[in-house]
């Protein structure tokens, strides 16, 4: 428990720190204090510069000015092994595994473990090491699997886990629950309390904000780069959040559908997929609703969507799109045929990071956007414009690279190329991993006023109040077969879990 | 750049041609008003002698006398040096061109006098392999034809001729594999400069120098002295050093006025030599003087 | 056009004026049209493997290729008597087969595409080879064919038309590779190939075209290269082509890393390439430095460049923070290209 | 053993056993004597280049480097009389200072390895043809170095030292590639190197440590070269041998993206490449048609064991199906693998 010695003590102090890129200002004068031991939710928008605040604490990038102060020393730039040194662990936004290494591996990378005479690597220590810290972030892979054969979700535990190796002051977490379900989340408060029990701090950045109420101490918010506001323990509520975050209040996440469910759009039956080739699923998306699809990490959402969308082999069963036969061999089908997925991992799949937001967002229709095969850069623009208004991408210009935005803004470009098209049925998977709130009520009214256009809409998520805020009915997959569905009434917590984890 | 310049352009970077380009320096000091250099291309192909020699001529050469890796084919592009400078072709002819004449050796009759070398040595017969970098290029084709012309009827056969491509590594171990595979073979073939000297490693290597008839061909150190000691039976030189040195003065003196250096049929002929063990130290002393000088 | 073929340009403009001030022959017009036929030669096929390179692949193959498009066609022509544009249709035909095998092998059997055209390398090489028996393919002596040869090495005003043919390929290229839906599509497969198959391209189609559009475009200059050397040694012809036309394209600003170049740089690559070796013939620089001057001019070209971006980078970032005007224009891609190795 | 290390083993007696059959030669101790030593030579510095594309780089300057430096030692140690065990140490310092060179090309200045060593083949060859005036530079005839030819060219047991060597480097660099905290370093880089980086590795010094051991056995190698030809033809020593080794790395499993590769694998390349060339002469194939045997036979290789690990990997997944076990995930992970070109 903290008491009220070791609040008083500031563990760190950032004074006036400020970064530009070149051409834009991510930080503006921010300055910030963190005490030893307490849990500080760090809030804003999406691009509001958050990862860019903890980029600088992690020594990763320099401030363009300001001052950084650890136990009254005066920094005006860290490096990553100052960072180190002084005790400071990330989980960082952008999952930085490598993949061609095994867990622990991963975990004690920088730190190796050595032994003998040559000081070699003491692979058996460092997995021996890594058994106890996977199981305290509950996770159910071993330490000598290869890292290559996770999920994401594993691969942010496993994140969570390799900052907990580390004998740190300061942990910081970047969105470390953004692909994670309900269990898992609840394992990690409970492993932020312990940390903080410990005396050990932690910034913890997060778009849920329930989340924030259940373990923060005190809230910092940032808007547009500049310091926004302070909440204390007391004053964190949902709703006083989100308006130092914005500025504003919010309606609420569900909106009613116009009209009663109708014919279905998409409909799946006796489907084997050739990645879970022994569960069978069936089930309709029907017009007019929100399907909301729930699951514990693992049970084969993504690998669902991917079968339906072309990517992984469907070996059995029948599909129909609008009551006509279909079935996608290629992604290029499934789009032709107007399904369309906004997938998982956007960095990986989503994205074509290394390319402008506007060719991103016109990139699976450029028949669209050109004469006589070739491409009009004026329409590629102003298609891009129009989105950027619709979703408000936070942008000064649509010319400039993805990569650049912050992850949310990222990943309203995805959405945004799928919107800019004519869809039959849009699959969600995690939509709105890592987007803030304004955004994701944003994102909640696109998907109803799709479904009230006559547009199938799939929903996968991890997010269990954003599948019981949005859904107009769930169907809740385990183990890659459908363990049972539920309507509005039925909602709760307690009968998505009970039905995801099996028995009780 | 007021002197005329005089090019004389070779097919590949070589120790042979170290001699010519001795040949040239010392054509150089009795040729003070004229400029006179000697080139390599930057890979011994036609196509970059060609581009070359336009650069050349572009860059005002007055004559040009060139060892062409291609003469056969070359024939356009020495027509269109020879419109525009006097052309003179060395080491490699190419009679159907417009160049002005030939001076050099005829390979096929230094192929035949390594062929007499083998015969004397060898009079009960026995199967050779030859030893080449290129297997296509004419010097390479007009030796073996040669050679294989002089053994015909003697007992000699020579089974066949492995390239290496100037690989030093390639053309030893080619050996080393015939010495491997082959146990029948008792003499070998050196038609590179380069080649006796990694038939002489091998042999070395694997105890067999002397059981193993070498012939050669050209002045490689290690063949003049593997010559000298008796392991190699002989070797076929050239004059390389006359080429530069009589080539420079006919450039010169042909680009004064004078053409009674040049035959009616075109063609100079510096003879091919045989050194044996009889010979071989005067032939080193004279090399090492033309060199040294 | 493009920053980087800015500063490409930039240092031909330079080395070509040091190169005048020693010889102003390198200005006349013979030394121009050879060397803007050498241009043409070697930018035929260095684009072409630009659209390679484009995709994150690469062709080792197109030396060897010169060397067997090259005999074949002049043995077609010069041994059998086909009639030349029949001999050019199907050299082309062979070449667009190959390159065909190459994509296929690439994207349907999975296989690298260093292993598949270092394959093709030896291969075609030893075919050439092979089928010649070492021997040089040439024309017969005095055998002419006026239409082809104008077509090929034949000038007007001075200009070769190897040059003008590689104008005109440059030209179509660059609307292909800029412009068209299939250039985007090649450029999305190069950064990231899975999100633009996530997107609805056919990424295999989209790289076996790039495969089929290099090895095609190299048939080409084979055609060119036998015509201008009249005749092919197999196992010379071609040597270390690709070297050159990777080359060219890098330093036209091509990443290896595929997704990045643009047509305009290769060609300013190739002409770079030729720019050096015109210049240690014209200088008189002995042959044997032709290789190190060339390295060390590249070398510090590129470096040049690179250096003068940065700091360029630098004075944006500061600007910005100064008048914290959010927009003035980006590039902190800056950042990733340059600690892009490769 | 890796899984990839197993598939090439069993090419390589394939081939053998094929060519043990048509000629019993091959498995003579002469023969395989003289093949150990080849295996040496090029397995040495193919050793070097896999610890440079496992940072994701290239180094195409090693077949210059070869000539550059033989020419130094045959000089040193025949021309000018250093006592060999300098000239060894020299060699090896010049060597070491070139890979640094480059690695600090590469990570300070921020220039992309393929132009670095790209300019280092040019310069090295330059300056190799330039110092020598083209000349080739020899032994005297007779000279004699017993310990160094002992040492380089000897034998024990029939066993060429150069093998021995090869095999001793080997094991060190195995060690430090598998075992060590440089070499999981090394890995981490070749991933990700930004990754990398925040997890506070100091890559810059990785990439460059990579270029300096690259350098150093490509110097050692070198030596062994020069003692093997006895004579260095600065214009052709070396030619093509940056491919040989990137060719050994990339058969042995290293990807040209990075982060890959095991040291048995690079070693099993080199064994396979020279295994083809013996193969030729000892098959009595023409040595024009070298190449192109040596090619179909990498591709057939390359091609078996890839589509019989897919095929594994479909039966694994069936098995899977089969016993009703949903434990065994049918590793996704192979699409994107085999997705990886280059
Ligand atoms: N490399 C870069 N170059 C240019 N601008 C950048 C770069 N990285 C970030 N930015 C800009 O800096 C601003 C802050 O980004 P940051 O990633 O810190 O946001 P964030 O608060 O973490 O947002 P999110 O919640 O979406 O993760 C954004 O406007 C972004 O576009
Ligand atoms: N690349 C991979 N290689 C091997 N196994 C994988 C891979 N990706 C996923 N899996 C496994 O397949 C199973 C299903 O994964 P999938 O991503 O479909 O689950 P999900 O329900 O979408 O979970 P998430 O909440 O992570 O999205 C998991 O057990 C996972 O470990
Ligand atoms: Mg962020
Ligand atoms: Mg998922």
């Amino acid at each position: 428990m903290t008491t009220n010695e070791d609040r008083k003590r500031p563990l760190l102090v950032l004074e006036n720190i400020s970064k530009a890129y070149s051409g834009a200002v991510a930080l503006s004068n921010v300055s910030m204090t963190v005490m030893a031991g307490e849990v500080l939710a760090l809030i804003g928008e999406n691009g509001a510069g958050k990862s860019t605040l903890m980029k600088i604490l992690g020594g990763v990038i320099p401030p363009s000015s300001g001052q950084i102060v650890i136990d009254n020393v005066r920094y005006d730039r860290l490096s990553v092994t100052e960072s180190q040194s002084v005790g400071f662990a990330f989980v960082h936004q952008e999952l930085n595994v490598f993949d061609n290494l095994d867990v622990a591996a991963n975990m004690f990378l920088g730190r190796e473990k050595r032994a003998g005479f040559l000081r070699l690597l003491d692979v058996e220590a460092m997995r021996a090491a890594a058994e106890p810290l996977l199981r305290r972030v509950g996770a159910t892979f071993r330490p000598d699997t290869p890292v290559a054969e996770l999920a994401l979700a594993e691969r942010q535990l496993l994140e969570i886990a390799k900052a907990l190796s580390i004998q740190a002051r300061l942990i910081i977490m970047d969105e470390p629950t953004s692909s994670l379900t309900l269990s898992e989340t609840k394992t990690l408060m409970n492993v932020i309390a312990g940390l903080k029990a410990d005396g050990i701090a932690v910034i913890y950045i997060s778009h849920r904000l329930s989340e924030i109420e259940e373990c923060a101490d005190r809230v910092f918010a940032l808007r547009d780069g500049k310091a926004a506001g302070e909440l204390d323990k007391p004053e964190i509520t949902h709703d006083a959040m989100i308006r130092i975050m914005i500025g504003r209040d919010l309606n609420s996440l569900y909106k009613p559908p116009a009209r009663p469910p109708g014919e279905p759009i998409l409909t799946l039956r006796d489907i084997r997929t050739s990645a879970k080739p022994l569960a069978l699923v069936e089930f309709d998306v029907l017009d007019g609703e929100i399907l909301g699809v729930a699951g514990l990490v693992g049970a084969g959402r993504t690998e669902l969507a991917e079968a339906i969308f072309g990517i992984t082999a469907i070996l059995e069963g029948t599909i129909m799109l609008k009551g006509k036969p279909f079935r996608a061999s290629c992604p290029h089908d499934a789009i032709a045929a107007g399904i369309y997925l906004v997938p998982e991992d956007r960095k990986r799949s989503g994205l074509v990071l290394e390319s402008a937001i506007c060719e991103n967002i016109c990139l699976a229709d450029l028949d669209a956007v050109s004469y006589n095969g070739l491409v009009s850069q004026r329409l590629v623009k102003a298609r891009a414009e129009d989105q950027r208004t619709k979703l408000a991408i936070k942008t000064t210009d649509v010319m400039r690279n993805t990569a650049e935005l912050s992850g949310g803004n990222q990943q309203k470009v995805v959405l945004g190329k799928w919107l800019s098209m004519r869809p039959a049925l849009i699959i969600f998977d995690e939509p709105t991993r890592g987007i803030d709130v304004a955004s994701k009520v944003e994102i909640y009214r696109l998907m109803r006023a799709l479904t009230d256009a006559g547009v199938g809409v799939m929903m996968i998520s991890s997010d269990m109040e954003e599948v019981i805020g949005v859904s107009d009915r769930i169907v809740v997959l385990r183990e890659g077969e459908i363990a049972g569905s539920l309507l509005r009434p039925e909602f709760s917590e307690h009968n998505v879990l009970k039905l995801a984890v099996g028995a009780n | 750049q007021d002197k005329p310049q005089l090019a004389f352009v070779v097919n590949a970077a070589s120790d042979f041609w170290k001699l010519a380009e001795a040949g040239v320096k010392k054509a150089q000091a009795e040729l003070p008003g004229y400029d006179l250099q000697f080139r390599y291309p930057a890979q011994g192909t036609a196509a970059l002698q060609n581009a070359l020699m336009d650069d050349l001529v572009a860059a005002g050469a007055d004559a040009i006398m060139i060892s062409s890796a291609d003469p056969k084919n070359s024939i356009d592009a020495f027509n269109r040096i020879a419109g525009q400078v006097p052309l003179f072709t060395t080491d490699s002819d190419a009679p159907a061109s417009k160049r002005i004449a030939y001076l050099g050796s005829s390979n096929t009759l230094a192929g035949v006098q390594a062929g007499e070398i083998a015969v004397a040595a060898m009079p009960d017969g026995g199967k050779c392999m030859g030893f080449v970098g290129f297997l296509g290029a004419d010097n390479a084709m007009e030796r073996i034809a040669g050679f294989r012309k002089a053994v015909e009827g003697s007992g000699i056969e020579l089974v066949d001729v492995r390239g290496d491509d100037v690989d030093f590594a390639r053309a030893r171990s080619n050996v080393d594999d015939v010495l491997a595979a082959n146990p029948d073979i008792n003499c070998m073939v050196g038609f590179y400069s380069y080649n006796p000297p990694k038939i002489y490693e091998a042999l070395q290597a694997a105890g067999k120098l002397g059981a193993i008839k070498v012939i050669a061909f050209d002045e490689d150190p290690i063949t003049l002295g593997a010559v000298r000691e008796g392991s190699f039976a002989g070797t076929v030189v050239q004059d390389p050093y006359q080429w530069g040195y009589q080539g420079m003065h006919l450039m010169a003196k042909y680009l004064d006025g004078d053409k009674s250096g040049i035959p009616a049929d075109g063609l100079i002929i510096v003879p091919t030599k045989v050194i044996d063990k009889a010979n071989v130290d005067a032939f080193e002393k004279e090399l090492k003087e033309r060199i040294g000088g | 056009m493009h920053k980087k073929d800015f500063g490409l340009a930039v240092l031909i403009i330079v080395v070509g004026a040091a190169v005048y001030l020693q010889n102003p022959l390198f200005l006349s017009p013979i030394n121009l049209g050879n060397t803007a036929n050498l241009i043409g030669l070697f930018g035929l096929f260095a684009i072409g493997q630009g659209f390679v390179i484009m995709t994150g692949g690469i062709d080792l193959s197109v030396g060897s290729m010169v060397a067997l498009l090259g005999v074949l066609f002049v043995d077609m022509v010069g041994k059998f008597g086909v009639p030349w544009p029949v001999a050019i249709l199907a050299i082309l035909a062979i070449g667009t087969l190959l390159g065909l095998a190459h994509g296929l092998l690439i994207t349907r059997l999975r296989m690298q595409p260093f292993v598949v055209t270092l394959c093709g390398l030896l291969i075609y090489r030893g075919l050439a080879r092979g089928y010649t028996g070492e021997a040089t393919a040439g024309f017969p002596f005095g055998a002419s064919y006026p239409a082809l040869e104008w077509l090929t090495i034949g000038r007007s005003f001075g200009v070769p038309h190897s040059f003008f043919a590689m104008i005109l390929v440059g030209i179509v290229c660059w609307f292909v590779l800029h412009r068209s839906v299939f250039g985007r599509h090649l450029q999305a497969v190069g950064k990231n190939e899975d999100a633009a198959r996530y997107s609805g391209i056919r990424t295999g189609l989209v790289i076996t075209a790039a495969y089929v559009i290099c090895a095609a475009l190299t048939a080409v200059a084979a055609v060119y290269f036998a015509m201008f050397t009249r005749s092919v040694q197999p196992s010379s012809h071609g040597n270390f082509y690709e070297l050159y036309a990777i080359a060219a394209a890098v330093l036209g600003g091509f990443s290896l890393r595929g997704g990045e170049g643009s047509i305009i740089g290769v060609i300013l690559g190739a002409v770079l390439l030729q720019e050096l070796q015109n210049l240690v013939n014209l200088l008189g620089i002995p042959s044997s430095l032709n290789f190190a001057v060339m390295g060390a001019v590249i070398l510090a070209g590129v470096l040049a460049d690179q250096q003068f971006n940065l700091y360029r980078a630098k004075r944006r970032a500061a600007a910005a923070l100064d008048i914290q005007d959010t927009k003035i224009a980006p590039s902190s891609r800056q950042k990733s290209e340059i600690g892009g190795y490769i």
